[in-house]
């Protein structure tokens, strides 16, 4: 394996822009090109992998993909909240805010695994980008009932809910461009290959740099007086999810980069759809806390280390 | 000029709804939002840009009459429930009095 | 015709960001974004356009061609003035503000159904978008000339609506780019071809679906309470339009490609260029009517309905 | 400190320019233009960002003596045919009295 | 509602650090920063976007007791060594009291 | 020479923003796609440098030419300042200031002129984006020690000096990316072929048009009362810039396209990373003095005049 393939140019901007960040540089992104990046990474995922299974016989495997996907985001937060209630300071209520994150995903990471199996040539199944919308709101409804068996004040009924589970931005758009993929077939590719295949790279790279500022300066403005227990979990809980992915993947018979992405999405916490759904649904949780710990710790995490390594066991364990 | 009164709110955007729907039941005529960039208060720094946007804020401007800006300090349960950082209130005049 | 040929991606988005504005998901894109796509469209759509006429013998009929588009864009205002005065409650500074909207054309319409034509490899002129640029603003000085005559107060002096006609940022631009493109010719074609060929349909793709959040959530903010007759104008109109420029087309002998795009521009109404126009130069009439109506009425009949319709028009009348 | 008037307008981005230069002819010695996300008046909600950018609303924010003040609001016919949504006035104090 | 003072500072955004950090000092429990599109003041026209940002203004809001208010303006040596452009002070009422 | 190597789209894009402005067309850029091309720019530099560079023997003179270019950079505030305080009416305060910027360099300027070689396929050095990156700030500190021996006030201590030298924005992400690059090689250029070379011209074409009109509008802003020494300033120094930078070039055996990039970076000025750090550094210097000259008068005499003009040079001189 090369440097090239251990650190690749997506990972060393993440840490360019940490280091900067870190190091109080004023280097910075436009927030708009930071809510573009996210929006063009979805589109390009879910197109990617509609016209992927457009292909004949390429759904062969979706269904038990998603109810493996589909139970691991349910069921991971449940260990999660144990975990946290037994070993860290933190309420009810902010103990199952944070389990609905680390139970969900992040496309960011997603995005930074397929970049890589990319850049060794290493196939996956094209269903995956429905995995990743499927796996985004599960955790959300679990965590809404740990909290509120645990006494704690939600806010929303079953509609509002349902909103949010079926209706956010992230999953809309993951879904509706994979539909649009697969409905579009090897038309849409020709036509929409520049866009969703040449610039993925790049657009990683630059969506990186500035995930690395923003990681770095959370850390900076809420990440003193951390509980270090916090630092742990959030360490720690990306490798259970991690291995649960891994073993879930293999159980359905997943290639070795479906293996891999399985475990990664296992191992990754959401950051961007379910602060804003807890937010609204668990108002007493403290966003502090659960923003800073997936967004600044558990991401890094998953960028330096997470992802190799996962990539690294499938292959040991498809071979 | 005529004497109104002026509510400044600075909420969370995730929350500047209930917090306009609020206004428009007490009878409000109208409110204004600006974007905020940053801030600091109980919770620490927040700045506006963060991914899942939950650290955005916005400050709520509503010009009214004493009588309406009475009942919306009155619903402060509600208003609270929204959590806003800050409500403060100011006397000022307006240059059309049917408009507000 | 593939299902992909009726229902290409871009619509499909167009219609993903409708639908999930209307049923109020979180979906959402940076105003910066849709701003710069417009910027990039009107870019690509000049350059392509200017590179296209550089060609030996390619700007034959030009000049008929854009006398007809100038004459559809200040000719149009007097039937659609007369229709809102005939059949809706509209004021006699509204109606004229409206009818100056679809006298001139929509740039995204426009792009719209190039998209469609490259994706079904139909050729066109190459002069069209400089028939665009040029049915831009006439409309808005009927428009004025309309409302005096009816008594409405009108801002700003010759000079003003000079400027307003000839410096509009959307004429400036796409006339500016189309110059450039036909000074550079095949050398601005070598090195531009990636970002304004490569690139466009995916760009279509994401303005669209934009487009589709912003039609539905203005519907939500302003369409109640929309005059029935009102919205039935914003669906007639266009097909009148369509139908008169399918006509002009034809007479001046385009080809198929060039007659649809005719078709499609007296169809098209603008919702960026003439309101800002309308605002400044007759603000006692109402934005609230006028936007509605081009953006979130007749905009999205276009998209859906109107281009196929008179792309195929186009196609039997040139056979 | 040194009591000055404080002007407020909510005014459609638009027409801004027709509000400064307004300021200007009537002596202020400056004003400061802040963004507005959305609003609601009597035209219903108004969000920032439409393509065309007619319904965006700035707020213009002017600090000056009370007589600059009460020229600007005698100026009132011309204000509002700039159409500005609101316009208040408060009193508040400065530091620099040359300022303003 | 209890009475509590507004200050408001228009400052250049390269130096807006300067300014919280003295209202943290002098014992504010909170600010907040808005941005500016535009503004005139003795150096003419600042537009914010130039390419540097240093035309870029912010207005910072801070609602604090009449004390802290006052020990802040006391400041003012250092504060205008943050040249902020202008500060105004209001009077206003908040709901809670102990927020500020 | 062909009209299109003479005036390449991305200059008439340049000379179209400022038309535009200058005539009060409404014609704008977001500040946000503005930002995103220029770390674009800095980005797509860096590592198209860096990737070239990994090249063997690719390093060949690169101290040679970081010592000219650190020279030049440290060196050339001192006749600048001397100049300013001999012939223009500006206080000490800002006559170091303004030769901060003078000794600095523009990244814009400098990607206008890569543009330029690509064009006409002259090659040149890959290092020399890490000699942009290294004249980026050692004139920040020689204006700062000649605005101290002045009598000025200086705020911030050598630590934020070093912060503001080391960590500013544009260096660390020009210097990251090259570093970047260099490390991936061969693969990060496959990967990221189409984004940062197939992306460039048409990204330059339109940060040059937003500059255009940015340049424009400063100047109706702040340009009125200009003194006419400073304008003969703004133009006489990148002369006698770029004939340093030209000779400098020469001395140490650059190619045509390396002599030629290194005149270019002589007679460039900053105008994002030194107006900061003078705000910041220098606060009594006026800024509206600096921001002006350099982005509205050495900017467009650069990009219209300059490049063309040291290229040229270039040319003659390593015949
Ligand atoms: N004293 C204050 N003055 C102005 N703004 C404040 C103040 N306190 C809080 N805020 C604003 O309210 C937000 C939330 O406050 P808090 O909930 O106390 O952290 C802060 O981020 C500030 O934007
Ligand atoms: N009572 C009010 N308080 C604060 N802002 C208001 C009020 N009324 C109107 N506005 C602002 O002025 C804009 C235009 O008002 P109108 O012309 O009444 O629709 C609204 O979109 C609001 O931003
Ligand atoms: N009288 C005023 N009212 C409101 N804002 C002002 C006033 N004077 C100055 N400003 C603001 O402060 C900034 C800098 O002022 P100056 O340093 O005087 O040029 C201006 O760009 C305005 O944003
Ligand atoms: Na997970
Ligand atoms: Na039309
Ligand atoms: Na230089």
């Amino acid at each position: 394996m090369s440097f090239f393939e251990i650190l690749p140019p997506s990972v060393l901007f993440f840490a360019l822009g940490f280091a900067a960040a870190a190091l109080r540089s004023d280097l910075s992104v436009p927030d708009a090109l930071a809510k573009t990046l996210s929006l063009y990474l979805m589109m390009a995922i879910g197109l990617k992998g509609g016209i992927a299974i457009a292909q004949p016989g390429a759904s062969a495997g979706l269904v038990p993909a998603l109810m493996v996907g589909i139970a691991l985001s349910a069921l991971m937060p449940l260990p999660a909240y144990g975990l946290l209630r037994a070993a860290t300071p933190l309420d009810k209520a902010t103990a199952a805010a944070v389990s609905a994150h680390y139970g969900s995903v992040s496309v960011v990471t997603f995005a930074a695994a397929v970049g890589q199996l990319n850049a060794t040539n290493t196939p996956y199944e094209g269903f995956m980008p429905a995995v990743l919308a499927a796996m985004e709101t599960p955790a959300i409804l679990t965590a809404l009932l740990i909290a509120r068996r645990g006494g704690a004040a939600t806010s929303g009924g079953a509609k509002e809910m349902a909103r949010e589970v079926f209706l956010n931005g992230s999953v809309v758009l993951l879904l509706g461009a994979f539909l649009i993929g697969w409905l579009g077939g090897a038309g849409a590719e020709r036509q929409l290959a520049p866009f969703i295949t040449a610039l993925f790279p790049g657009a990683l790279c630059l969506f990186l740099l500035e995930m690395g500022i923003t990681a770095a300066r959370r850390l900076r403005d809420r990440g003193r007086g951390l509980d270090a227990r916090l630092i742990g979990f959030a360490i720690l809980m990306p490798l259970i999810g991690g291995a649960v992915g891994l073993a879930g993947g293999l159980l359905v018979g997943l290639s070795t980069g479906g293996v891999g992405l399985m475990a990664v999405l296992g191992a990754s916490a959401s950051y961007i759809a379910v602060p804003a759904a807890m937010r609204l649904a668990l108002p007493s949780a403290d966003a502090g806390i659960y923003v800073t710990l997936s967004l600044a710790i558990t991401f890094p995490f998953n960028v330096l280390a997470g992802i190799p390594l996962w990539l690294w066991a499938a292959r040991l364990a498809t071979q | 000029m005529h004497a109104r009164k002026r509510i400044e709110i600075v909420v969370e955007a995730v929350r500047a709804e209930a917090v306009t729907l609020l206004l428009d039941r007490m009878g409000a005529t109208g409110w204004t939002i600006l974007p905020v960039l940053a801030g600091r208060g109980h919770q620490g720094i927040r700045r506006a840009g963060d991914p899942g946007g939950v650290d955005d804020n916005v400050l709520v401007l509503c010009i009214t009459s004493a009588e309406v800006a009475s009942r919306v300090l009155a619903a402060e349960g509600e208003l609270l429930g929204a959590r806003p950082a800050i409500v403060t209130l100011t006397d000022c005049q307006v240059l059309r009095a049917d408009h507000f």
